[in-house]
């Protein structure tokens, strides 16, 4: 009976309009961000920041990104890591090579070079398409990656081809504690997740869409395909670019080419898939499993084997993680192919009702 | 031209090893429509039982089957406990599955058999033949030749077993229209899970190869990354695809990884080497802005 | 009735059209006149939707003139089509299944829309507005189609007949000037083709919408259309009124199948 | 449906529960603690195993032991998988417990250890990189905690072209040798090296780079065939050797000519070769087999008493397994090295491993006491020479077992070291670090 919106009437179309147009939804997201900027910052420890908070939200971004590409416009693309890379190195460049660059012009600058990129490689998305494009994509995947290892000049000479990025500083303010960085994180993907939404609520969005459903009934009605196809390459690969800059800047400290390799542009396809394809919450909910459970595995799993007594030797526990996370992958895949975020929404149609049955 | 000709005729020949590889996707993407992502690590898988069985004591031969007989069980496994309960869904989520599978399939595999680098002896040397090498100076490999050989001879196995028996032309008929094949009363599961041995078989000839030239190692699993480009080329559902796609991919690799870098070094300078992680994708990529289908993939079109 | 027949708004001049060796469309004219419904009737096969794609340039013929409004072409462009103000449906549904029949209507309305990403991005001020303003256009045909109850269900889990109005909603949200109809009441029950009858005429009535239609039922064509073509293996065996029509011996052999 | 999610909150609620339980747990004092980012998955959980079996099996017998003086040694292992983001969340998870004494971080992994450079600085916990990670870290005013002891790879490198120097009786001169390397930070980071050496001893170098993960050798090797190198230094990495190996055979190219890298140098890399691997060289900064006292004793003591970390026993006695007991033992005798100046049967603090791992002896004598002579060269680091020996030896594979062919050979320190101060200086630079002052440091 808590979760009800009986009784909340919409008088006019913009309040219909509205991203959340049931007044529980508001305060609980109110709640939320409340919590994220204020409760966490004062509570949480370097653990949980360095380690879980900044790498989800990074993720979170990046599968973001990919969601625009692959959940909303219906491109399959197994290259976000190449293009994570591309914000990285650009970013790092920006800072380094022009003496006085502000951090955050350097990150913008950083998503559009990334998007320059990504409309390159999403030329090839006018001729072909699903699986074949996907295996297409591997290409940017690879060549991006090559090139940063070749070309000495995108990392700055220096021998091995790993770059070290230099601190975070906004007006003076240097950012060296897990807690800012977190906050600054926190804001950059707080506001970019509200223009996503933004985007894909409008006719931007409903262009996509219409392209992933149906592209010749999205042709006849006077959506450019060419130009929406592109446009989805180009901010998927902007907010993926941004998400490599912050990964490079906020979370790793230190990046090298091969650190952006296909098994991270795996795991954001799978955050988006275990989370919800076409879906911005489930953007979210993805990159949050996808991360904590194996963190989640490697913790529990020694500790039950010792709780058993059970004669487990560290290499069967690793092999042991590997398999249980292949089999939640499949087993989610099974039991909710819309992902996290249906869960979510199935769970909130219960407490609709709740506590009555029906 | 003899050093261009050594380089061309050494990438057909591992061209030929792409190709098994590939072999296993295109059968599983023609029977259920599944872009079976796993395939590397049955590779992997396979190389290991048989390995395994080798150390417990088991002559090739036997080991062979036992590991044929271990990937059997895999493919039903597969059929009974992810496939058959995602029928319906659409194809990325079935793709993604098989990522799933190739975690299992990658922490399995080391879990029942150990995660040693492991030598597999098959009775055969990689050395260069001595005729040739005498007479033309040319390197062609003893081991290549043998498996260009096995791997053709798959091929024709598998195309004989297609034509002419029974469960062939039921698993045609499947590959063709699900629906229909369903309607005349061809047990497709039965029919999955057969094309998942057959798959897997395929797998194990590739492990074998694989592992005989390379070790036998989690890297088999790599081998997948070599298959993906030769199916763009050759089409996700053509089988004499995946062989030439094989070869033109072998083929033009090698001679690109030998003629590319130096002129790429002469216009950038700098060391342009080591391009053969990404050159077939590219050329996989422009041979598809040419011909979406694919060399042998059945023309698609929309019909309104 | 308000409507008058007015000038050839659509003149269709030799049109020819193959795929690969098979003729699908031969040596084909007609014309459309403004504020007229025009029916394409023919058996099976016959060509129709070949036809209706070459009107809306979804295919290309390979000879032929198609004049829209006074402007010559050789072929059509979809976008240009579009933009020209036609719109269509389709003989199995095109909808955009994922979306919401409101999307879907709004998605219609795509080429009226002026504001870019950036301004949808940053979504308080133009794209508000803009946004608000086509809801309202939108409701009016909501309202129109009587579909107000489902206006937030994905169209993926609407019965038929319904998608099928969301799909003729989703056409007119572009208000356009003509409109084609691949077979709107294919595989509806009497009630249902009764429904669509009305909101055709309707639509034709009250917006003065000149509407191309491809139809099997022959009692609607013959009850709604002012003019009617016949097709028969790409070649038009027939143009002219429905009773001329009805009575021309080449149209019925056409379909009792009798031979030439 | 609405079951299944039932089923699933209340999975999701007893993780929750768990995940909150397992986090960080009290320690008890006088322990020195590891946090061992191990890997023992993935394309190079093979060599992972080996290398942290020893290194943990070391421990387990410096406890059986009674410890380093007394002081027991604890440890958490985490799976990195070899990725450097699980690396980095290995290290932040495990960094609590370690910051009160914490002993020296191996992670095996350049890529990792790049990524922990800055931040185990910033949390002060010492940083070992040995025979990997960032070289320029020998550097020590610039790099306090961080420590690629024993050796780099451009002094190993500069070893290497030293041996073939000598094997070519003096003079390299007009020799061309063909790098062959795997095309990432750690095969890119002695070509600085190699080609000032070349630059030296006046013999053509040719690089030839290997795409990851280099298991199609083809073509690079029939431009070998057509260089007709003298020498071929191998510089790859897990599967990268063996093709290398089973390629060479089959373009016909000798063996006997081919000379790898400490990490193309373990029996892990040589007998999925066969016999195509008979004959060929590589550099290692410790021996094989069980000949040496100390990895004997350990298999005695700590297998014997069933406490191995390794089920597979044959790993014992490899390159890899002594590479990790060695680590182990250079960590130790850090925190002895500590303790000796800080308080014996004390748990050190991460200042004071710090200070013993930069004023590090271990001597002959006392390897010799330590049953480990001949294992590794001699170590002796200070503020400015992070590394400590850039000694390697050189051994050849027969078909069945490593042989050294030669004592430890020292590289071009000379020629070497001022690169990796004039990088420490751009790293400083770049970074914004003050360098110490090493002549202040005691």
């Amino acid at each position: 009976m808590i979760y009800r919106e009986t009784g909340q009437f919409k008088t006019s179309y913009a309040a219909d309009q509205q991203i959340f147009p049931i007044r529980q939804d508001r305060i609980g997201i109110a709640i939320l961000l409340a919590f994220a900027f204020v409760v966490v910052p004062l509570t949480a420890g370097n653990y949980w920041f360095n380690a879980i908070l900044i790498p989800f939200l990074i993720f979170s971004l990046a599968a973001l990104g990919l969601n625009i590409l692959t959940g909303y416009a219906g491109q399959l693309s197994l290259g976000s890591a190449a293009f994570m890379a591309v914000g990285a190195y650009a970013a790092y460049n920006f800072q380094v090579r022009i003496e006085g660059m502000p951090v955050l012009l350097s990150f913008i600058l950083a998503g559009l070079t990334a998007a320059g990129v990504g409309i390159l490689f999403g030329l090839p998305s006018l001729r072909i398409k699903g699986f074949y494009l996907a295996v297409a994509t591997l290409a940017a995947q690879f060549f991006i990656v090559w090139c940063l290892t070749k070309f000495p000049y995108l990392s700055n000479y220096s021998a091995s081809g790993v770059i070290s990025v230099p601190n975070v500083e906004i007006l003076g303010y240097t950012f060296d504690t897990p807690q800012s960085r977190y906050l600054l994180v926190l804001s950059i993907v707080s506001l970019m997740a509200l223009l996503a939404k933004n985007m894909v609520r409008s006719s931007t969005g409903r262009a996509w869409m219409a392209v992933r459903d149906m592209d010749v009934a999205a042709e006849v009605i006077g959506i450019r395909l060419m130009r929406t196809k592109l446009l989805a390459f180009a901010i998927s690969s902007f907010y993926c670019g941004v998400a490599g800059a912050l990964y490079a800047f906020c979370y790793l400290g230190s990046v090298e080419p091969d650190g952006f390799s296909l098994d991270l542009s795996f795991k954001i396809l799978f955050m988006i898939i275990v989370g919800g394809v076409g879906s911005i919450l489930g953007s979210f909910l993805g990159a949050a499993f996808i991360l904590l459970v194996p963190i989640f595995l490697d913790i529990v799993l020694p500790w039950l084997s010792e709780l058993l007594h059970l004669p487990v030797d560290s290499a069967t526990v690793s092999h042991m993680q590997l398999m249980v996370f292949g089999e939640l992958i499949m087993f989610f895949l099974i039991v909710e192919p819309h992902g996290l975020a249906r869960l979510w929404q199935i769970g909130k149609e219960k407490l609709r009702l709740w506590p009555f049955p029906h | 031209m003899q050093f261009f000709l050594e380089v061309l005729i050494g990438g057909l020949l591992s061209g030929v090893m792409y190709s098994l590889v590939a072999l296993g996707f295109v059968l599983i993407f023609k029977a259920s429509g599944v872009f079976n992502f796993a395939q590397g690590a049955m590779v992997f898988f396979a190389a290991l039982s048989l390995v395994g069985c080798m150390e417990k004591g088991a002559p090739l031969w036997l080991a062979f089957i036992l590991a044929f007989g271990i990937m059997t069980l895999l493919g039903i496994a597969t059929e009974k406990f992810v496939l058959r309960k995602m029928v319906n869904q659409p194809p990325i989520s079935l793709f993604m599955a098989t990522i799933g599978l190739a975690f299992f399939i990658e922490g399995l595999a080391p879990l029942l058999w150990g995660n040693a680098v492991r030598r597999l002896d098959i009775g055969l040397v990689d050395e260069p033949i001595p005729w040739i090498l005498e007479h033309w100076n040319m390197v062609i490999s003893k081991f290549d030749l043998v498996a260009a050989g096995l791997a053709l001879a798959l091929v024709a196995v598998l195309a004989l077993f297609f034509q002419y028996t029974r469960v062939g032309r039921a698993l045609r008929a499947v590959a063709d229209d699900h629906q229909a094949a369903l309607s005349i009363g061809i047990p497709l599961q039965h029919i999955w899970a057969l094309v998942w041995a057959v798959a897997g078989f395929v797998a194990l000839v590739a492990g074998m190869l694989w592992g005989a030239r390379n070790g036998v190692q989690f890297a088999l699993t790599f081998t997948a990354l070599k298959a993906l480009p030769v199916l763009i080329l050759g089409g996700f559902t053509s089988v004499p695809g995946a062989i030439v796609g094989g070869l033109i991919i072998g083929g033009t690799e090698k001679l690109a990884e030998i003629y590319i870098p130096p002129v790429m070094s002469g216009i950038f300078g700098g060391n342009f080497g080591g391009i053969e992680g990404w050159f077939p994708y590219v050329m996989a990529l422009l041979f598809l802005l040419v011909r979406p289908e694919g060399l042998f993939g059945e023309k698609h079109i929309d019909r309104v | 009735m308000a409507r008058k027949i007015g000038e050839v708004i659509l003149d269709l001049r030799h049109i020819s059209l193959s795929f690969g060796g098979v003729k699908a469309l031969t040596d084909i004219s007609f014309d459309v006149r403004e504020h007229e419904i025009r029916a394409i009737i023919g058996p099976n096969g016959a060509g129709k939707s070949s036809m209706l794609n070459v009107i809306n340039g979804v295919y290309r013929p390979q000879q032929g003139e198609i004049i829209f409004q006074g402007e010559h072409r050789k072929d059509m462009d979809t976008h240009a089509a579009a933009a020209a103000g036609i719109a269509r449906t389709f003989q199995n549904i095109a909808l955009f299944k994922g979306m919401t029949v409101l999307d879907n209507l709004m998605t219609g309305r795509n080429l009226k829309m002026r504001c870019n990403f950036l301004q949808h991005a940053l979504w308080w001020g133009p794209a508000q507005r803009e946004e608000l303003e086509h809801r309202r256009k939108v409701e009016e045909i909501i309202d129109f189609l009587e579909i107000e109850h489902i206006r937030k269900t994905p169209v993926g889990r609407l019965p038929y007949g319904l998608q099928k109005r969301v799909e003729l909603g989703r056409a007119l949200a572009a208000e356009p000037k003509m409109l084609l109809l691949d077979e709107p009441m294919a595989g509806m029950n009497v009630e249902e083709k009764q429904d669509m009858c009305r909101f055709i005429l309707d639509v034709n009535d009250q917006f003065g919408t000149t509407i191309v239609l491809i139809e099997h039922d022959m009692g609607v064509v013959m009850d709604i259309s002012d003019r009617v073509v016949v097709l028969d293996y790409g070649r038009k065996i027939a143009d002219g009124t429905p009773d001329e029509v009805k009575n021309d011996p080449e149209v019925i052999a056409a379909y009792l199948g009798t031979q030439h | 449906m609405i079951k299944r999610f039932k089923q699933l909150t209340l999975a999701t609620s007893v993780a929750v529960a768990c995940f909150a339980g397992a986090l960080p747990a009290a320690q008890a004092a006088e322990e020195q603690f590891f946090m061992i980012p191990s890997y023992r998955v993935g394309p190079y959980g093979a060599n992972g195993q080996s290398f942290y079996g020893g290194f943990i099996d070391y421990l387990t017998y410096v406890n059986m032991k009674g410890g380093i003086d007394g002081v027991q040694i604890t440890w958490e292992e985490c799976e990195t998988e070899y990725n450097n983001a699980k690396g980095v969340e290995c290290y932040e998870r495990l960094k609590s417990k370690a910051q009160k004494a914490p002993g020296p971080i191996h992670t095996m992994s350049t890529g990792i250890s790049y990524a922990l450079v800055d931040k185990s600085a910033a949390d002060k916990l010492p940083l070992a990189m040995m025979g990997y990670g960032l070289t320029s870290a020998v550097d020590g005013s610039v790099f306090p905690w961080a420590f690629p002891l024993v050796t780099t790879y451009q002094m190993q490198a500069s070893a290497i072209i030293k041996f073939l120097k000598d094997k070519e009786k003096g003079s390299l001169e007009g020799k061309k040798i063909v790098y062959l390397y795997h095309d990432s930070a750690y095969g890119k980071e002695p070509i600085l090296a190699l080609e000032a050496e070349s630059r030296l001893n006046k013999f053509t170098l040719v690089q030839i780079p290997v795409a990851h993960p280099g298991n199609e050798q083809g073509a690079q090797w029939q431009r070998i065939r057509q260089e007709k190198p003298d020498y071929v230094i191998l510089w790859g990495w897990g599967v990268m050797n063996m093709t290398a190996l089973n390629t060479a055979q089959k373009m016909g190219y000798p063996r006997e000519r081919m000379i790898g890298s400490w990490w193309a140098g373990s029996e892990e890399d040589v007998i999925p070769a066969g016999d195509a691997a008979k004959g060929y060289m590589s550099a290692t900064w410790n021996v094989a087999g069980k000949g040496v006292p100390l990895i004997a004793d350990i298999e005695k003591t700590v297998y014997g008493a069933g406490k191995g970390n390794l089920k597979d026993t044959s790993k014992i006695g490899t390159i890899l397994y002594n590479r990790g007991v060695s680590a182990a033992v250079l960590s130790v005798e850090a925190i002895r090295t500590a303790q000796a100046k800080f308080g014996k049967g004390k748990a050190m603090g991460p200042e004071q491993v710090r200070w013993g791992l930069e004023n590090l002896n271990l001597t002959e004598a006392r390897l010799k006491q330590l049953g480990a002579t001949g294992l590794l060269p001699e170590v002796k680091t200070s503020c400015n020479n992070h590394e400590g020996s850039g000694k390697v030896k050189i051994q050849q594979w027969d078909g069945t077992k490593w042989v050294p062919l030669t004592d430890w050979i020292e590289g071009n320190k000379a020629l070497i070291h001022p690169l990796f101060m004039a990088d420490a200086q751009k790293y400083a630079k770049e970074k914004g670090i003050t360098p110490r002052d090493c002549s202040k440091e005691k």
